[in-house]
């Protein structure tokens, strides 16, 4: 990538926008390093760090065995101890596997020992479907996270936000579980780098009057063309984008259903106790007296993800659905 | 050299060769755009192991493997039209298309699943055979894995429970040298994976070398004694001719070392060997040959006509019960139903 | 333990009723096995395998390393080749470490296979707080388990509940997740063979027309101490015990506050994003017209357990603020 | 025996005993129902590990502990009245009481922590050998652990890690020989642990006697072994004299078993050495012992009289920075106040 021209700014992916900020961060913090399965010399398993080896070498970008409990686990004695390391996993799945490590552990050290310590380090993963990797490799578990006090929990959806809360979350001195969106790699957006995101602060990308739809991470875009769509039958839809999910910003998201009225909840993630879930339960018990419609919240199904690709494509929320949905709601 | 024994390496000869024509047949369908996704991952060049260790199984022995298991489970007798319309993602598949390549079984051949999560189906044998010393029958189970799952902590726990209860499980590592893009050297301290399993209390064997033949009756010995004297552990050394999965041009490793690894072929080795011995003369391999690869055109073919799958199939499978599954679409027009005359 | 004499089932212990469940399905299916750390010898970390080794041998009452993950994963396997196992992990704490496992696996293997084969497993553990045991021995992870489709997920509160829900759980083909609350062992209540505990159903424990109090596990006491206390106030609440959180008995609580047109969720999990989260949404959706105030949701705070007893009593609901919030959504 | 000799097997001592008064000063806090909960592992028995290991570590290394850690900790150094206070959940505890006796920990001292999670607390020494390899400094760091947590997947990922980059990481199995009920001869296959440690590429000692001195110098060379040329394995061998916790009674073991193996006490025979080697007489030895006891029942009282902590203390110390956590009674108390006049 040519780095120097502004047209690679005004045009960057999600994935050369999570390079150039570890690029960056790395540039200015010797203390940061990266961690996980072939990160190194594949240059992780969708790209996202590409180049990096070459430019920080090996002891800087390290390439681990197929261990995923130790590799948070080293993380977190790492960062215990004067690093900032960037530990990927390389399928939000493996939260599986390693969750005590996460959860048991990063989570709770502070607490746990009456915040003699911090724990500064991101979990860079990659979530959802799109790719008809199947029941064990396309699945969203946020809610596993946003569970989990002691977590931030950041799924960003464009390159700007995904740039700048990458930076922030590894500054951060809290443990940051960052998810990616396998679909959103290759999509495209501009990067400026004095537009900052605020961490902890939602995103109202389309202004509207009519109806709010809540989200983050992917399904923004999908909100974003559904809403597209609705203009066509004189709605205006608001569209939050909720970038970071802890901390939630809760005042964006009730101020926004409290204008107009109306709310669609929408998440890749299944619709039982889900994230999706919680965002519900916060307008209603928040906009219980302006809302004049019930909260709708669309979602995956309750099952695990098909394989087959016509399968996967009806399995999450569709365009077509959210804008049936809205006109559904404000019939 | 008697007829039996004649036999047996035409056998295994013809088992490697379906593996690898079934596993070209996998690479044409991803490039005509017919598979369910990329996640393919072929087992091009590491067809012994496969075919020798199956071969030595019997009726109601039971095994699991990991993502490149086509060549196990096709060795076993899978049958390929139905594998290949499950990693088409179609209705005719073993598994309706709702597993892929990753995700196929066959419980009636005692495959117990392929798994997406490295290390993830070896715990799976260790139960299958307490049910088996349990149940009193004398059959064994056995654990497919690559070189990268010996990273992964379950398999020593596992070890450790089948060593403890002395079950009749085999653990066989098809040790191909890479997990996707590192190489065996960058991703453990020592190589000597039968050391590890010696320590936990496992009989093994290390498999090196090309020769099907006295590998099957080594692995057949082998599996034998697992059957009445408890655990053990295979190490198959081969080399992933290609890539780790189907997009994958493998750039972290030079084109001479793929040259060269890949002179190392079972599959010509067994070839040369029937040839030299005079078990098959040149004209029947071409025959043999001829007759695999127009089966696998056929089951190409399979996938290819079989249709999609009803969408009504996202909700099936989930529980074992009739417990219906209510679909969004269906929750949300129920409270929209509700709320309606607000 | 006597059991010839009634007495013992009119005051039977949480502990022995899952004993006796355990007893008695394994009298009648000999492919009912049990393993489990200290589950043989030991008789449980909370008592409540004890005497089983010794009825059934080690053949059927196996004690296991201390390995997690392949204690489900065994489960799993053996589940696969026609036994029916029930897996003990002693601390739902550790779910960490055997999502893989469990969430991976059990859960998904029917989904994935194409419905070719059951894991007709259970896998009964303990869970939340009341010990001092801290943030890694106390923690309810019930939701991780809820958002996971292909799982059952039992919590039962009372002894006959406990008897009759472990056995259909050890029956059902369905993996099956069953939490004990470490505080219920020495519950008592009575115990009827005969009154079965239909499994998915809710269990309205008190009738009430005020305010429907919708719980489960062993908050259920605490909402029926608060209702006793209610009724000083002349409030009549209404205590529903969920029971299974999957198959959730959905009708029962809608009938439930549309008839008392208020709510509490109460749970002893974390505030956000967890079981109360969903409770909570239900409610709101699907009584949005007949609700006449908002539903609130009474949980442990989003904060690790400390150990701390007396922070660990203030940690979770009391019973006196159970009663103050419902007269606050009352007024 | 010279002066150096003299004074080692005294500190030895000293230490040993020291853990010894400490726990029962524990027990005796239980019996008074001043602790927090009934989750307290006594390493009575168990001194010599600890405190040979502990005394042969540098300025900067770290460590992290099992669940019964609290003998280890007191030999690098702990304190223990604010051990003692935290044991007891008290505002003057190590972590205010919110840790307690599983969950202890001392950045200054280089305790990472106690850990409640069997196996949890042990990559977490390979993290921290990472960034002392990274940063160039001469730190080795230490992972205590029970026999149990040999059964830990995490242990052989971990292993293997550290052997690969070739850190300074010493994995210290302290083998008491049962995992809460169970017998180790009931949870492996096989017990030599240095032969699995070995097949990962680990440098090895086994701990099988009572010698306190000749197994401090055998620690102290492997220890500066592994700071210069990579990670090893210390097993020691000993009894757990009493219940796995407070409440447990052993059932699961016979009453002559017990008997027989407190025998091996590493207490009474360093004693015993130090009186035949003449390093101090009985009385010395007894007015060493009345200090250290005067020093526990110290500890004791201070953790008795320490204040419990103020409720707002839950809601601290969660995340780094100051992002406030809302209460539970704050969230309800704003939704309501919200929808005050619907
Ligand atoms: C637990 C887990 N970690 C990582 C991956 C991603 N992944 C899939 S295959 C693979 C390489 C596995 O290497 P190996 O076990 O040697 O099998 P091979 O691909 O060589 O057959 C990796 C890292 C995964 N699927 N599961
Ligand atoms: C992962 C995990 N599994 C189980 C337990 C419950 N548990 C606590 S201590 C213990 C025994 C551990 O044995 P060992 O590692 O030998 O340590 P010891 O208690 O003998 O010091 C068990 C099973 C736990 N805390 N963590
Ligand atoms: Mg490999
Ligand atoms: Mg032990």
């Amino acid at each position: 990538m040519n780095i120097n021209k502004q047209e690679f700014f005004d045009k960057i992916t999600f994935r050369d926008s999570l390079r150039l900020a570890m690029y960056d961060e790395m540039s200015e913090d010797d203390k940061v390093v990266i961690m996980g399965e072939d990160v190194g010399k594949y240059g992780g398993a969708y790209g996202a760090t590409k180049g990096l080896l070459d430019k920080f070498g090996s002891k800087r970008v390290i390439d681990t065995p197929i261990s995923e409990p130790t590799i948070v686990g080293t993380a977190i004695g790492a960062a215990m101890t004067g690093l900032k390391p960037i530990a990927e996993l390389m399928y939000v799945d493996f939260f599986g596997m390693s969750m005590d490590q996460i959860g048991n552990q990063s989570a709770k050290i502070r607490y746990m020992f009456g915040g003699q310590i911090s724990v500064p380090m991101v979990i860079r993963t990659q979530g959802g479907t799109g790719r008809s990797g199947g029941a064990q490799h396309s699945q969203s578990l946020e809610s596993w996270i946003m569970y989990m006090p002691g977590l931030y929990l950041v799924m960003p959806s464009n390159p700007n936000d995904a740039y700048h809360l990458l930076r922030e979350s590894i500054k951060t001195n809290t443990p940051t579980v960052f998810i990616e969106h396998k679909m959103l790699y290759n999509f495209t957006g501009s990067l400026d780098k004095n537009k900052k995101t605020i961490f902890g602060k939602a995103n109202k990308v389309k202004n509207g009057n009519d109806i709010s739809i809540i989200t983050y991470s992917r399904m923004t875009n999908f909100a974003l063309e559904a809403a597209k769509l609705l203009e066509n039958n004189n709605i205006s839809a608001e569209v939050i984008d909720l970038r970071t999910l802890n901390p939630l910003d809760k005042k964006t998201i009730i101020e926004s259903v409290n204008k107009t009225n109306h709310a669609l909840v929408l998440s890749e993630g299944h619709y039982t106790s889900g994230v999706a879930s919680e965002i519900t339960s916060i307008i209603f018990e928040n906009c219980f007296k302006s809302l004049k419609r019930p909260v709708i919240r669309y979602t995956a199904e309750d099952t695990p993800v098909p394989v087959a690709p016509n399968l996967e494509q009806k399995y999450i929320p569709t365009i077509e659905r959210i804008k049936q949905y809205c006109l559904d709601i404000l019939n | 050299m008697n007829s039996k024994s004649n036999s047996i390496l035409k056998d295994l000869y013809t088992t490697m060769k379906r593996i690898r024509v079934f596993e070209e047949r996998v690479a044409e369908l991803f490039v005509r755009g017919e598979t369910a996704g990329t996640m393919l991952h072929l087992s091009i060049g590491e067809e012994l192991g496969p075919a020798c260790v199956t071969k030595a199984m019997q009726d109601g022995d039971t095994f699991t493997t990991h993502h490149r298991g086509h060549g196990i489970f096709l060795a076993r007798g899978g049958n390929p039209d139905k594998m290949m319309a499950e990693i088409a993602g179609k209705k005719d598949g073993y598994c309706k298309g709702k597993g892929g390549s990753m995700h196929i079984a066959d419980m009636n051949l005692g495959h117990l699943g392929a798994n997406a999560i490295v290390g993830g189906g070896i715990p799976t044998v260790v139960g299958a055979a307490l049910s088996y010393k349990y149940l009193n029958n004398n059959n064994v189970s056995i654990a497919f894995f690559g070189d990268g799952a010996m990273q992964q902590g379950i398999l020593y726990e596992s070890m450790n429970m089948a060593s403890l209860w002395n079950l009749p499980v085999v653990f066989c590592c098809i040790n191909n040298q890479y997990g996707m893009g590192t190489k065996i050297d960058d991703a453990v301290g020592i190589k000597d994976f039968s050391a590890r399993a010696k320590s936990f209390g496992l009989d093994t064997l290390h498999i090196n070398h090309l020769d099907a033949e006295k590998a099957f009756l080594d692995v057949k010995d082998l599996i034998e004694r697992t059957r009445n004297d408890g655990p053990s552990f295979i190490e198959v050394e081969c080399y992933r001719f290609f890539g780790h999965a189907r997009k994958d041009k493998s750039p972290y490793r030079s084109e001479e070392e793929e040259v060269e690894n890949r002179k190392f072929d079972p599959i010509n080795f067994a070839k040369e060997k029937i040839l030299a011995d005079k078990i098959l003369n040149a004209n029947d391999i071409l025959s043999l040959d001829k007759k695999i690869s127009d089966e696998m055109d056929v089951s190409m073919k399979f996938a290819m006509e079989s249709p999609v799958n009803e969408e009504s199939e996202i909700f099936t499978d989930v529980y074992d019960e009739n417990y219906s599954i209510e679909s969004v679409d269906n929750k949300i027009r129920n409270i929209l139903k509700i709320n309606e005359y607000k």
